[in-house]
């Protein structure tokens, strides 16, 4: 079969990619296969999937390395250099890579920032620099960087800098490990309450599914903007950053549970009528055991793929609240923040730059679609 | 980046655009609508007429009184700040929030009295004659005579009875009035009608402000009420059951709510006034915009005696920030300075001549960006320590102004500290130099010397009781001027460097506000206004729970002593000059009192001054003539856009 | 119908008594009140109230009597006198001002509603008929785009688009010269100038998940045996899905078309926010923002009530569509 | 649903020309060489492999053969109808409507082209296995019919109205001028598919293909579509092509067979050929699995004798019934209720209680298989369920007397109480795929059990495991394997191992063997044969299909409505039914003789 379906393999000796498909193939077949590991077949064989996957990776790789990935640290800024467009980097075998050194002045009539590169100076750069101390993984200590200027007092703008003259790239990717974990967060807590709300409601039935039911429609009538708008103005104005992105995290998930709970309820009350469910009890498993191991996996593929839909929403309700000026602030950096800083009509004019953190949003929303789209095409791989 | 893209596109997208336009308007022919401004044909070389040719065209039809039985005998002469104008047209503006009173003030403001061309002195308005005796307790007031509201009624003494018993006296409407309406000891003025036209008007105590106050068009304008109209809404005119019935039956709990909303002349087309523009359509209509249409009675002429305002109509469309700011980039905002972000000029000035306005560079007022460390802190170690002038001065002084300067205005802002500028009255010679200098030695030692010489792992001093200089900056965050949370956050590394943590704390205007008057704070960000300080006291002096500097104390100093905390040596210090200062009897002595404040202030730097604005942008319309051109101010207690006589504002065309 | 109606009804009002109470809770959470946001938004003018003044109005205000005072006086008045209560920002009636709102809002919530299902129903079964085709692909990468990107970011590039390209005035519905002239073609025409954008950034943000789902949807039924009898009937194929896989995909929208009408109330708020439209979204944002209290708890108690009626609406659409509902045996 | 598809062949392998051999006339479909395929990610599946039959003008064509033998995508092929991403790849489906009419070579058609539409419903109809999936569910059936004049014929609304609803009396559904208002769910199993044979025969179509129209019937509704078909082939002179798996429903209403197996045809010829003379091994095997045993013209000669006597025997009363030993499972006056809330959204809700066991005593010796037959509904499998107490009765009793242990009523335990008796008595579930959970690999599902045992540790049911799959015939590589690698003969296996790895006592078997094709079901019957007498098994054997519960029961007990209407020997109730409900149901069951075609008389059971 395998052969049929690829005549190469026959006059060519396979590749090692054409073994392991092979082998996954035969695995298949001889039906060795696990869950996982159909799912995975079926997922692989999804292109925007694993594009979204491949992606997503990237994204989370660098919100987890972005100390030593950007440039410079969120909160170093340069007065010389604010509204800096992005720079170009030259490249020539004697020198590496380097870029010109910028003359920044406003014309008084304009009000414009002028930039002016001295072609003559060259400011070398090279990976692995020295530069501005971060904490690798949080607890590390390191001043080593990707991709920098040999001279630590020497700013690279990649990506252009904001009105304070501090590296929108390493913005971007700094903001990204609040946003991006704050959607995590948001999700699994949510998860949590669903699961174990969800799952009681389901599982049981009768009057307790009635009553959770109730409890939740209702919860869902409340319109969420005033919801929204009390509890993140609700939070103790002492609290500093962490505390808030704490409790702003908790709002997102109080909101989103319902959600996740009425998923899980579905599918467990779908898998209560299986018959393999009713073998199970008759086999003599306890409530528990058939939750969790006869029920849970089968519909463990579609709590993921939720997830991955739920958390670009946690992620576009942070902005939104970072719009309404109820999420984050400055100076915590996350991508709702800088895009609120962005949101004027200056930026959108003279310095179009700073709005790259709508494309960080748009990506990661983007592969966190595909990736959840494509789990849900490949999470049940009995199903049909 | 300095080339917008699109604009070669642009004039070819808009011919076309302009077609449609036109063949929908070919199209419309027969529909009724409300032509577009422009259609009026009073235009040409009128420059001579009196009056506008929208009220010559009532006379004519009988609808209106000649132009002399509307105008006073002697008619207010507006300051003029151009040449011959020509009569109609509409003035478009916009704003960003319907309840905001602004243009109200701006452009329609009727007074007792009202600033002269420099902004120094009153001058009268409505009276024709406004004096005080000596000790400026008592001050008698002469009306212009044949005064008259914009329905034609007479405006008279009775008027300004009514709002000083009727109104300022009624304790329901004024359960506590405020300190700009009263003595000393709180006590409402008491009014006397000599005449018609004459009324007299004593404190109990000398009020050299009072003048001032009046100046004021947020204040000044609230003496003006009309009491033939508004007395069918009160009490004391109307049976209580039938104001009552009233005000339930338009939806209000109480009568002085509804009389509130009746004497409203921003959101209630019906009330007569005696300025400019009256309101004919509210901006809390669902179409968003206000319509404002010219007095017929107005009591001000131009030199030359022709009746003003020459714009006809304003038209003011509530709109967000960024749409604000794009139309004013479009040309499509004929004259405003308020609501116009700074940091917006460049896209103004950028779009400014393709789409005929000019930018403006008006001084700011109230833009200077400061720390105000809190007098009255809870904590008695960190009260302590604010309290010290050396140590306020050493956070000044750590401060790199400059540099802040460089990265957020481009090296075009003003670094000053808060105190009257030069050409104020309260300025004297060497102030606002103290601890200027960006000197992180300085600073460093100075904290060295107050014991401060301990620190921790962080390299953050401790205090005697071993806590950390630690501290909350609470702040409104706004962009539209300096963006503050990028300019406190180059302090917070200034100040890392002497040793001192600032953790920033940008809040929702209300929880600032809360916080601030229960004295829940460490140090307050703020922009304090410089000039003309006497008028909003609060920023320079404690004199009530909303200071900025040491609310506990002003609130003892608002309550006289029944709440809050007594305030310190130095602070009462301030407030003994600030009580010789409302309570002198002479100019002479209330300008020695406000500049001792003046001089406590620079000698004592209790608020850390930042940076300022260099200006603030002014859109005009290249059409529109007889905008002041000598950089005014723009501030709230001269009515903002006032301060060029709106009145006096004329389009070139007449349109 | 009229007994199951009126049951649902009863079941309505301890629901809207409890969300009605949460709210007005909710608006309550944030610390300060109505006055205290003044005086906070008047600083941010240069101007200062006496505190003294505020407290006494507080008093007159009955803004700091307890929660439960509060409450019960609004209630009060809604349930006696079909009063909502007045604005403390605008000092006028809550009705007036909702009701003044309210023409422009349902025409920018229905024009939206209409705008998104047509292009998503279309893309959604475009997208499941060509399955995994370029053009499906594209479908939802367009629709995820749209998603993605905040709707503030969105509105105010097309707004800026529109300026550069068009020389248009962005902002509000109308142009200042149609603003409060009476109805006529040219105003008409001025409207849905305006109109676009605000429809194009909710529509576009909204089609994302339903092309999803209908096609997800559409995908299930499609397989399904009474699509081959219809075939085997000898029906066009356009015909077919019409009638059959479509309409049966549909059903979910069709149980949750009620949960629109609410949002056609609040609409979208913070594009309407942003693009400053005369809807009832910026003002129950304001009122919340401010601690408007009767306003915000006035506007909330509509949506809430509302939404009791779409879901009302949505089960009795539903048992009209769809007869295995209206038997029983769904 | 995969992902990616192996492209179809934009192009169609040129086919023969028919032209220069054109079919005989008499054919009303001459098929040839047809092949068409399904393109699945890996690989092209051939489901018709290069077939070519004939069907006859007036006949009735069965194709016959088991799941996945092609004979669906065969018939399927006939009008362009194959299911995405399947196709016709090759050859020739020549259709010439009536003798002399123009021949059209369906194959040929793009699958949505004018002609073809033109032919479906109008020429050549279809009617499918399950009428429930089949018609829309939110259309009443009359504007599903309606439809197909409407397309074919352009008839005024109110004409076409009539015209459904003569052809609903036609197929024989009463009161025709109300169900034509119906909806598929108001309607039975039986009146579906009369709605859908209705629609398929509304334009008169002069082919009819039947694919599986009574699979899904109960026997004697079955036996009525039959017999309607029948009926209305010969009224109407249509032809007719059946498909169907079930040799009995051959042997009554085929003129022509032909057999199919992996998409090709073993054999054809006319039936009688087929049945006495067959040629091929798997026609063979077909058929032996379906006469080995089954009811013999002498029985059926016996049962219409005791229908036509009017004596009917007192229900039998367990009481009477001789006990030799005692019985292993007694059940005394076992009832079932659900609480339903019935009524829909419009009608007011009540709360309904459907009685689905009504006051059952039953008997069963150990060692023996008990069947319980009865058509779907009767409440055989709520009384199975309540025995394994799945449920908990309403009342009565269930007495499990094992062999030197206490006797216990297994209907009063509770749940703590019923753990032991969870391994003494056992399951094998009907569906071998929605039994076994996927995602568990065969050792975990069969090992599930053994859990609730104390003190077998983990190698131990490791050990055991391979050894009941060893005995239950497989082989104990599988254990580490997942069911989906598996056959469906294969799975009930290993169902049967999950069931006897506890060693139990007795063995409920809900309809174990029916949804297996006939040549597995042959296989595992012998299997619980066997395994019965190595284990000394007693079962407990439901099912709906009389011919395997008389050949493998000694005794029967036959439900009707929740009520036991006859009991007793299966020879008894076999050879001398007394219950006119037990005649009705034997009458029904098809005869696997087509020579005897004609010689029965349908008996049906009105309470």
């Amino acid at each position: 079969m395998v052969d049929q379906m690829n005549p190469a393999a026959l006059e060519a000796p396979p590749t090692p990619r054409q073994m392991r498909k092979a082998r996954a193939q035969l695995k298949f077949l001889d039906g060795t296969a696990s869950q996982s590991q159909l799912i995975r077949r079926r997922y692989k064989s999804n292109p925007m999937a694993m594009f979204g996957l491949y992606l997503l990776c990237l994204i989370y790789f660098t919100a987890i390395f972005a100390g030593f990935l950007a440039p410079h640290s969120a909160s170093s800024t340069s007065a010389d250099h604010a509204y800096q467009p992005p720079q170009a980097v030259h490249f020539t075998l004697e020198d590496g890579f380097f870029i010109h050194p910028t003359e920044s002045s406003t014309d008084i009539e304009t009000l414009q920032r002028v930039f002016v590169e001295d072609p003559d100076v060259k400011i070398p750069l090279t990976f692995f620099a020295t530069g501005d101390e971060y904490q690798l993984l949080g607890f590390i200590p390191a001043d080593v960087h990707f991709f920098g200027t040999v001279d630590p007092d020497q700013r690279l703008y990649l990506l252009g800098a904001d009105r304070a003259g501090a590296d929108l790239l390493s913005l971007i990717l700094y903001g990204g490990q609040i946003s991006l974990s704050l959607g995590l967060i948001g999700v699994a807590v949510s998860l949590v309450l669903g699961i174990v709300i969800g799952g009681i409601s389901g599982y049981f039935g009768g009057l307790t599914d009635t009553i959770i039911q109730r409890v939740i429609e209702f919860i869902m009538s409340i319109p969420t903007l005033p919801l929204w708008l009390g509890l993140a103005a609700a939070i103790p104005p002492r609290w500093g950053i962490t505390e808030t992105y704490f409790a702003i995290t908790m709002i997102l998930s109080l909101l989103g549970w319902t959600g996740m709970a009425r998923v899980i309820r579905g599918r467990v009350l779908q898998s209560r009528g299986e018959d393999y469910i009713l073998a199970a009890k008759l086999d003599g498993a306890s409530h528990g055991r058939i939750i969790l191991r006869h029920m849970m996996p089968s519909f463990v593929s579609h709590i993921i793929a939720s997830m991955s839909l739920a958390v670009p929403a946690m992620i576009l309700a942070e902005t939104s609240l970072s719009f309404l000026g109820l999420g984050l602030r400055a100076p915590a950096i996350s991508w709702g923040v800088l895009l609120q800083d962005s949101q004027n009509l200056q930026v959108v004019a003279n310095a179009p730059w700073l709005l790259m953190p709508a494309l960080a949003v748009v990506l990661t929303v983007i592969a966190f679609n595909f990736v959840g789209d494509g789990l849900r095409d490949a999470a049940d791989p009995y199903g049909k | 980046m300095t080339s917008t893209p699109g604009l070669s596109r642009r004039s070819f997208v808009q011919l076309g655009a302009g077609m449609i336009a036109g063949v929908a308007l070919v199209t419309l022919a027969g529909c009724t609508f409300d032509a577009p401004a422009g259609t009026a044909g009073a235009a040409g070389t009128k420059t001579s007429l009196k009056e506008a040719p929208m009220l010559t065209k009532l006379v004519k039809e009988g609808k209106l009184p000649e132009l002399a039985k509307r105008l006073p005998a002697k008619p207010a002469v507006a300051a003029s700040f151009g040449g011959t104008a020509l009569y109609g047209g509409t003035l478009k503006r916009g704003q960003l929030d319907a309840g905001d009173r602004g243009v109200m003030q701006a452009f329609a403001t009727a007074s007792f009295v009202e600033w002269d061309e420099d902004n120094r002195k009153p001058v009268p308005s409505l009276a024709e004659k406004f004096e005080s005796n000596d000790d400026m307790s008592e001050f008698t007031m002469t009306l212009r005579s044949g005064l008259k509201w914009s329905d034609g009624e007479p405006y008279t003494a009775d008027d300004v009875l009514f709002v000083m018993q009727n109104w300022l006296g009624n304790k329901t409407m004024m359960p506590s009035a405020p300190y700009w309406f009263s003595s000393a000891d709180k006590s409402v003025p008491q009014a006397e009608k000599v005449s018609d036209t004459v009324i007299k008007i004593s404190f109990t105590s000398p009020t050299p402000l009072w003048p001032k106050y009046l100046s004021n068009p947020s204040v000044g304008g609230q003496f003006v009420k009309p009491l033939h109209y508004l007395r069918q809404f009160h009490p004391d005119f109307t049976d209580q059951g039938t104001v009552d019935a009233q005000a339930k039956a338009a939806g209000f709990d109480s009568w002085d709510k509804y009389f509130a909303d009746r004497d409203n002349t921003w959101t209630n087309p019906d009330v007569p006034v005696m300025g400019a523009y009256r309101v004919i359509t509210s901006a809390s209509s669902a179409s968003g915009t206000a319509d404002l249409e010219r007095n017929p009675y107005y009591y001000k002429t131009d030199a030359d005696g022709r009746q003003l305002p020459f714009v006809d109509r304003l038209q003011v469309q509530i709109l967000a920030q960024e749409a604000l700011d794009l139309r004013a980039a479009n040309g499509d905002l004929d004259f405003q300075a308020q609501f116009l972000g700074y940091n917006t000029t460049q896209v103004y000035l950028q779009n400014a001549e393709k789409n005929g306005f000019h930018v403006d560079r008006w001084t700011p007022a109230g833009s200077l960006l400061s720390l105000c460390p809190n007098l009255s802190h809870k904590d008695p170690e960190i009260r302590e320590l604010f309290s010290k002038k050396e140590f306020r001065g050493a956070l000044s002084q750590a401060i790199n102004r400059e540099a802040i300067n460089k990265s957020l205005l481009g090296g075009l802002g003003v670094v000053m500290q808060p105190v009257a500028p030069k050409g104020d009255e309260y300025y004297s010679d060497g102030i606002g130099k103290n601890f200027l200098e960006f000197d992180a030695d300085a600073a460093n030692s100075a904290l060295d010397e107050l014991g401060l010489t301990e620190k921790d792992s962080n390299g953050v001093r401790l205090m005697n009781s071993g806590k950390p200089l630690d501290f909350v900056l609470l702040y409104v965050d706004a962009t539209t001027e300096i963006a503050r949370t990028d300019a406190y956050s180059m302090v917070v590394k200034d100040l890392a460097n002497v040793g001192i943590k600032l953790t920033l704390k940008p809040a929702d205007s209300t929880l600032y506000t809360q916080s601030r008057t229960t004295n829940d704070y460490d140090i307050d960000g703020t922009t304090v206004p410089q000039t003309k300080f006497d008028l909003e006291p609060v920023w320079y002096v404690p004199t009530g729970g909303n200071s900025h500097s040491a609310p506990a104390f002003g609130q003892w100093y608002a309550s006289a002593g029944e709440s809050g905390e007594q305030p310190s040596a130095d602070v009462q210090k301030l407030l003994d000059s600030w009580d010789a200062l409302r309570t002198a009897t002479s100019d002479d002595a209330r300008v020695k009192a406000g500049k001792a404040i003046m001089k406590q202030h620079s000698d004592e730097c209790y608020m850390i001054g930042i940076l300022a604005l260099p200006f603030v942008p002014v859109v005009i319309n290249n059409d529109l003539l007889n905008v002041r051109d000598d950089k005014p101010e723009l501030a709230f207690v001269l009515g903002r856009e006032r301060v060029t006589k709106p009145e006096q504002l004329a389009f070139a065309t007449g349109e | 119908m009229i007994r199951f109606i009126g049951a649902r009804i009863l079941y309505v009002i301890p629901t809207l008594f409890a969300i009605s109470l949460i709210s007005y809770f909710i608006i309550q959470l944030p610390p300060g009140d109505f006055l205290t946001s003044q005086i906070a938004s008047l600083e941010q003018q240069g101007q200062t109230l006496d505190p003294a003044y505020v407290d006494a109005l507080r008093q007159r205000y009955g803004i700091g009597e307890p929660f439960w005072v509060q409450y019960g006086k609004w209630m009060g008045g809604i349930l006696f006198e079909g009063d909502l209560g007045q604005s403390f920002e605008y000092g006028r009636p809550v009705t007036a001002l909702i009701a003044e709102r309210l023409p422009l809002t349902l025409i920018l919530g229905v024009t939206t509603l209409i705008f998104t299902w047509v292009i998503a129903l279309t893309a959604g079964v475009y997208s499941a008929v060509k399955q995994r085709s370029f053009a499906d692909y594209a479908i939802s990468t367009v629709g995820f785009i749209a998603l993605a990107i905040p709707n503030f970011l969105a509105a105010l590039l097309l707004a800026y688009a529109g300026f550069t390209l068009f020389g248009a005035s962005i902002g509000g519905l109308f142009s200042p010269e149609y603003a409060n002239a009476p109805w006529s073609w040219g105003k008409v025409i001025d409207l849905m100038n305006h109109l676009w954008i605000p429809v194009l950034v909710i529509g576009l943000a909204g089609t994302a998940g339903i092309i999803r789902v209908t096609r997800a949807n559409l995908l299930d039924e499609l397989p399904k045996p009474y699509v081959v009898t219809a075939r085997a009937k000898g029906l066009p194929e356009g015909k077919i899905i019409r009638k059959y896989p479509l309409r049966i995909a549909l059903n979910p929208f069709i149980s949750t078309a009620g949960w629109h009408l609410p949002s056609l109330f609040d609409g979208e708020v913070i594009v309407a926010q942003v693009l400053a439209l005369g809807t009832t979204g910026p003002l129950l944002l304001g009122a919340l923002k401010s601690q408007d209290m009767y306003l915000a708890g006035g506007i909330i108690l509509i949506i809430a009530v509302l939404t009791v009626i779409g879901t009302l609406m949505s089960d009795i659409l539903l048992a009209v569509v769809d007869p295995r509902v209206r038997f029983g045996k769904a | 649903m995969d992902a990616r598809q192996v492209p179809a062949p934009s192009w169609r392998r040129p086919s023969t020309d028919w032209r220069s051999d054109p079919p005989r006339g008499d054919v009303i479909v001459d098929v040839r060489n047809l092949h068409a395929s399904f393109y699945t990610p890996d690989a092209e599946v051939k489901a018709v492999d290069d077939i070519s039959f004939q069907a006859v003008r007036g006949r009735t064509l069965c194709i016959v053969g088991e799941s996945g033998s092609g004979k669906s995508a065969t018939a399927r092929s006939l009008m362009q109808l194959i299911d995405y991403p399947g196709q016709i790849s090759e050859g020739n489906i020549l259709f010439s409507p009536g003798a002399g009419s123009a021949v059209q070579d369906i194959a040929a058609m793009e699958p949505t082209c004018e002609e073809i539409r033109a032919i479906r419903g109008r020429q050549i109809s279809m009617i499918f296995q399950e009428p429930m999936s089949s018609l829309s569910p939110v259309h009443t059936i009359g504007n599903q019919i309606s439809e197909v004049l409407e397309i074919h014929q352009g008839l005024k609304p109110r004409q076409t109205r009539e015209r459904v609803i003569e052809e609903l009396r036609r197929v024989g559904i009463p009161l025709p001028e109300e169900r034509i208002d119906s909806y598929t769910f108001q309607l039975s199993g039986g009146m579906r598919q009369r709605a859908m044979i209705a629609m398929a025969l509304i334009a008169r179509p002069s082919l009819l293909i039947a694919d599986e129209p009574t699979t899904a019937l109960d026997v004697t509704t079955q036996a009525q579509i039959l017999d309607l078909l029948a009926e209305l082939k010969e009224q109407l002179g249509m032809s007719l092509i059946f498909i169907t798996h079930d040799m009995g429903v051959v042997a009554e209403i085929a003129d022509d067979v032909a057999v199919m197996r992996h998409g090709k045809i073993v054999e054809q010829g006319p039936v009688d050929q087929i049945f006495h003379d067959p040629q091929h091994d798997y026609t063979k095997q077909l058929l032996g699995s379906v006469q080995g045993g089954a009811t013999s013209r002498n029985r059926r000669a016996k049962i219409e004798r005791a229908a036509a006597s009017p004596v009917v025997r007192e229900r039998a009363d367990p009481a009477i019934t001789e006990v030799t030993e005692r019985p292993l499972l007694s059940i005394r006056d076992l009832r079932m209720e659900f609480h339903t809330v019935a009524g829909g959204l419009f009608a007011r809700r009540s709360k309904k209680k459907l009685e689905a066991v009504k006051g059952v005593s039953l008997d069963i010796a150990p060692g023996t298989t008990f069947g319980l037959v009865g058509e779907s509904g009767c409440g055989k499998t709520t009384l199975g369920r309540c025995i394994l107490r799945a449920y908990k009765p309403t009342s009565g009793q269930i007495f499990f007397d094992e062999a030197g242990r206490e006797q216990v009523d297994l209907a009063a335990l509770s749940e703590r109480e019923l753990k032991p008796y969870r391994a003494r008595v056992r399951m094998v579930f009907q569906d071998p795929y929605g039994s076994l959970n996927p995602r568990m690999t065969v050792r975990q599902v069969v090992e599930e059990p053994l859990r609730m045992l104390d003190g077998v540790d983990s190698e131990e049911r490791g050990e055991r495991t391979a050894v009941m799959l060893e005995r239950v015939g497989l082989k104990r590589s599988a254990m580490n394997r997942y069911p989906h690698a598996f056959s469906g003969g294969e799975r009930q296996r290993i169902g049967m191992a999950r069931a006897l790895i506890t060693d139990p006592s007795l063995v409920v078997a809900d309809e174990a063997v029916s949804a297996l094709d006939v040549s597995v079901r042959a296989q595992v019957l012998d299997l619980m044969a066997e395994l019965q007498d190595q284990l000394s098994l007693t079962y407990l054997f439901i099912s709906h299909d009389l011919s395997v519960v008389e050949r493998i029961c000694d005794d029967v007990a036959v439900m009707y409505f929740g009520d036991v209407v006859e009991q007793g020997a299966a020879e008894d109730v076999f050879e001398r039914p007394q219950h006119p409900y037990t005649q009705a149901l034997l009458s029904a069951t098809p005869v696997t003789d087509p020579s005897a075609r004609g010689t029965k008389g349908r008996l049906t059971y009105q309470p």
